[in-house]
This record gives structure tokens, C-alpha cells and sequence, in this order.
């Protein structure tokens, strides 16, 4: 669906698994995706941990929100960014994050972008609202 | 841009977090335990002191009260509710929750 | 100015709720309208009419239902009430349960969206 | 060892829930006798028996009521419980509401108290 | 009453009024002194705000705790003591905090008891059992 | 004595909190999001990294699972709730919450 409607940015900046609140955002950008808005996501601080390879929730009993997280581009979250600093303080190669789909044409993997803390800034600034987790 | 911080400084990165992308001339709303970086003389004071070089920092002043925090960062302005909306609508805003 | 609020976190617990409604009560004084309240995560939990605190505490289900009485539009998010154990039998009045997508309106048609949470 | 166990967070929200009930699996499981457990703060929303989690998830207060049944003193506090919402009417089987010195005498009767919060 | 029962230490390491845990720690420790244990309370890190001097909270409609810490002695909530980092750090001056009661004797008023993390270490290492906010 | 911190340690200083007040020989149990602070290369891995000097450091397996860390920090130990359990046996125990 081409997006018309209005800017709305949803930040992720807590930890996976501790709290809720990744899997309870990723709901948000789903049902989101599906209203006529411009919706971008942008990982940063803690919540960039969400994107860690090798994530497996077996072990608490709990199931997690891997499946969810790679299949962004298949629900029309497209536009997701993570914050360089972030991944690098928290020693998380960029080509290391998880994939949110694959290029419908060339099957290429497809990963967040990974954007410095300024462009982030820029993006922010030009939202018409930001829903924050 | 407003940015709002209702963490302590002591305890959690919050404003460190939103310091390090807020730009020039943004806006900081401190509110509920954020408030705590608005006191002066404290192991956390200098992020508010560095901040106010880049952007004016308001503190609601209803949570200043509650915590009995009285000795401020100068440049800190404080901020009724009223004065919350009025910042919410000249800029879009960010929850640094 | 048109506003919507969006709420994250339970009542008493963490101030968000007493923020938001501070924020809000401000907001009308000022003669804005507000599009909307969403409770969203733990900020279900606003909406149960059971809550009973001391004689001397806020009401804080009770202040959210006489704000909906005035026809601001008061909703909780199904999914996270349903896992939560938030549902019509405990409701508070003038609250409803309705899904994410009636965020997307809020927010929509507002001019902005505040959010409180922890 | 004679283990007693202190809830401090709501189900789902955060991990502190899953945490305590994985380590009292251990602990049964290593033939510890669990003296109690005890839900305080927003803990107390482990006890409500109308949450409802999508079908793959884990139901936590049923997870509860199952150890409550086993005959391990399962206790709601009850002021934390008044001001939040959760009474008798909307209480999991085998799990109760009672006051603070419940929490006081599951000290006192166990070798440890652990506590899991956020 | 005098207590001969089990050590317990309560500790408060939260900061007060951004969330409940202080007030409800201090409903804690009412009832724990009507027990027969050795009650002993420790407020460190962000706990020692809670003793920050003038606080009120009506600007934001709630009744706050300060009456309750206020009258922990009377309550014989008696072994009170705080972290002196955490109030350095904080920039509390150690003869600033509230006062938790008044001598019964010669109406002086009582301070929680200024101690080092090293003496709080060893306090803690003595305790059955310790509930922490 | 036991010591059990939650919480990532990137974003909460309770990790260090511990640490300033933890005597030599104490242990030191991360579970939940505190399992971050046992991962190597970090910003913040000095912290576990000096703490091993003096404590011994545990992380919950499950835990470490659930976030897909692998690469720790030598001397942490990898334990199962059960491995908790005997800890919760052995000393008296405090939760940095």
C-alpha cells in the first residue's frame, strides 16, 4: 500500500524479554502498517538488543517474537532503522542484526538500516507523532 | 523538537540516552523522577549543565515540589502543566521513557 | 490544538497516569480538545472499576470515567487488556475496549500525541 | 531448604513473574519445600483469573492456581491488592487475599526469602 | 516490644513519587515492626531522596508518605539507617535529611544513621532474610 | 552473601550499585536483562570484567539464551535455575532490583 497519510515513528529503546515492551511495539507497527500513514521504526539505546542474532526464548518458557521481528517487510514495515552507536556499544557487528524480510525481486536478505544518531534526529524532527517504548 | 526525560540520572541513562540525539535548539522537558537532573551540586548535575549550552530545559514544577528539589541548575526553567502543553504545541515531541 | 494521549503504564505504580491526567486537565484549561485516551501495555490496568484505594488517595479509574463522561473517547487496547485480565465484566464506565487501530485514528486525527509511560 | 518467595510485578510486563516461577520449579525439583509466595506492588495482578493470553502463550495465573493446588500458601497482599483492582470477585482458585504479616510469617517460617521485582 | 525474632532488612533503593515502591516498602515496615523479628531498614542509591528535605506532593494530587516516615520511630521502626555515598552524591547534606522521630526522653529529634556501603555490606551478610524496593 | 542483579546495564546503573557495596568473595547472580552486563566487548563490560577479580559472577543460561548471547566474558559461569537454587542455599541473598 502506497503510504499517503501522515509521518508516525515508532521508537524501540528497551530491552527484549525483560519487559514486554518490544513485543507490545511490534504489535503497534503490525496494526500500523495496515492504517494509511508513513510509519518509520527506529531501534536505539537497549532496544537495538531486539535485533541480536541467535535469540531463542525456549528456555524461559515464553515464545517470544522472533518470527514477528523477521517478518517486518512482509507486514509493510518497511522503513526501519537502528542506531550505529548503539549497536556498537553493545559490540553487535551491522551485519550481524537480524533480517525484518527478504527483497521481493532478488531474495536478498533485508536488514534494518543502520543510521547515525543525527539522521535519526533529522527523521524525528519531521514527525507528526512519535509513539515511544 | 521537545524531548521528555522521567527518569533519574542516577539510576538510569535516559538523559544521557536523549542528550546524545537531541540537536541544537531542541527542547528538554524534565518531568516526574527526571527532575532529579535539574538539582545542582550533584554527581549528575553536569548533564544539565552541559545541556543547557544546546537547548533550554524546563522541569515541571509540580514534581520539583514533590521531591522538595529547591537548589536548581540556574538556566533550568521550571514549568507548570500548563506551560508542558504549550511546549507540546510548538514542537513534536519524543518520550525518552 | 487537537491532542491524543497514549498510556503505558498501570495506575499508582508510576506516575505516568497522574502526569497524563495532570497534562490533560492542564490541556482543557487551556481550551484544547483532546482527540483521545489510549491505554496501551500495563496502562489497561487504569481502567478496572474495582480499584479501591484509601479513603484519602485519588481515584484513578474514577477520575479516567468522569473525563470520559465528557465525551472524550476513552479506549483500552483489547490484546494487551485480554493478557492482562482487563475485560468488559471490570470495566470502569464511559472506557471501551477497542483495538490499535483506533490509536492509528487518534493519532490521526490529532495534532499531536503525547505519550507517559515509565 | 524451606524457600519463600516474594512477587513485586504484574504478569507478562515483566519478566520477574516468569523468573520467580521458573526458580520455584527448580527449587521443587531439588526437593525444596516452597513455604510460600507471596504477590505484592503491581505483583498482585498475578491473581486475577480473567486474563486471557493468545492461545501459544504461557497463562500465568493458571500457572499459579496449579502450584496453589499443590497446597503452597499462595497470598495476594491486600492493600496493594484494594487500590489496584484485584478482589475476590475476579481471584485465580488457590491463590488468597490477606494482609502483610502473611509475608512476615513466610520470613519467619522459611530458611530464605527470595524476591524477584523490576 | 522488645524483638528477639529473625533478622530482616528492608532496603529502598527507589526513587519516591515516579513510582509506589518507597510508599509500599514503608507499609512494609509497619506491619514488619509489629512482628517479633530484628527489623532493620536501609536506604541507599536512589532510596535516600525519599529522606530529601521538603517534599510535597500536592501539586500532584496525591498524599505522598511524608507523615509516615515521619513518625517510623513512633511506629518502633527504630533501625533506620542511609547510605552516606548515595547522599553525597545526591548533594543531601547529612544533618538535612527528615527526621524519622523524637527521642523519647529528651525530645531530640532522630535521623536515619549515617553508615558507609562497607558497614551496610556487613549488616547485610548478617540478615535471615531481605525484602528490597 | 548473593547478590542478584536484573537489569541491563546499558541503560540502569544497578549493576554498579551493586558492585560499590558487594564485599570481596560475595557472589554475584545476573538474570534477566542483567545477563547483558556478561556479554564481552561491550561498553560496559569492564564492569563484570573487574567485578570476576573479586567476585564470583553467574549469569542464568536461560537468560542468556533468550537474548542470543554467546560471546561472554571468560570467567562468567553459565547457570541453570537449579545451579540459582543452590546458590539461594549456600548464602543469604539481596536483589538489586
Amino acid at each position: 500500500m502506497a503510504a499517503t497519510g501522515k509521518k508516525v515513528m515508532v521508537t524501540v529503546r528497551k530491552a527484549p524479554h525483560g519487559s514486554i515492551y518490544v513485543q507490545e511495539s511490534i504489535e503497534v507497527m503490525f496494526i500500523f502498517a495496515t492504517y494509511d500513514m508513513q510509519l518509520s521504526v527506529v531501534f536505539l539505546d537497549d532496544g537495538v538488543l531486539a535485533l541480536h542474532p541467535g535469540q531463542d526464548t525456549k528456555g524461559l518458557g515464553i515464545k517470544g517474537f522472533m518470527a514477528s521481528l523477521g517478518a517486518l517487510v512482509d507486514w509493510e514495515v518497511t522503513r526501519v532503522y537502528v542506531d550505529r552507536q548503539s549497536l556498537k556499544d553493545r559490540n553487535i557487528p551491522e551485519d550481524a542484526i537480524i533480517t525484518i524480510g527478504r527483497d521481493e525481486e532478488t531474495d536478498a536478505p533485508i536488514r534494518p538500516q543502520v543510521l547515525d544518531s543525527a539522521e535519526i534526529a533529522k527523521m524525528m524532527a519531521t514527525q507528526h507523532s512519535i509513539v515511544s517504548f | 523538537m521537545l524531548h521528555t526525560v522521567n527518569k533519574s540520572p542516577f539510576q538510569n541513562s535516559s538523559l544521557e540516552n536523549c542528550l546524545r540525539v537531541a540537536q541544537p535548539g531542541d527542547v528538554i522537558l524534565l518531568l516526574e523522577d527526571g527532575v532529579y537532573a535539574a538539582s545542582a551540586g550533584t554527581a549528575k548535575s553536569s548533564l544539565v549543565e552541559q545541556a543547557v549550552k544546546r537547548h533550554t530545559v524546563y522541569a515541571i514544577d509540580a514534581d520539583l515540589k514533590a521531591r522538595g528539589l529547591a537548589n536548581l541548575i540556574r538556566e533550568v526553567r521550571v514549568a507548570s502543566y500548563g506551560d508542558f502543553v504549550d511546549l507540546v504545541e510548538q514542537h513534536p515531541v519524543h518520550a525518552w521513557l | 490544538m487537537k491532542l491524543s494521549v497514549l498510556v503505558l503504564e498501570g495506575p499508582y505504580n508510576h506516575e505516568a497516569s497522574d502526569s497524563a491526567y495532570n497534562f490533560i486537565q492542564a490541556a482543557l484549561a487551556k481550551g484544547h480538545t483532546i482527540r483521545g485516551i489510549f491505554f496501551y501495555d500495563d496502562g489497561v490496568y487504569n481502567a478496572t472499576r474495582l480499584m479501591d484505594p484509601p479513603q484519602d488517595d485519588r481515584h484513578i479509574s474514577k477520575r479516567w470515567s468522569e473525563l470520559g463522561a465528557t465525551g472524550i473517547d476513552m479506549i483500552v487496547c483489547v490484546a494487551a487488556a485480554k493478557r492482562r485480565g482487563i475485560t468488559n465484566e471490570v470495566l470502569a464506565p464511559n472506557i471501551r475496549i477497542s483495538g490499535l487501530g483506533q490509536l492509528a485514528s487518534m493519532i490521526d486525527e490529532a495534532d499531536r500525541l503525547v505519550t507517559f509511560g515509565d
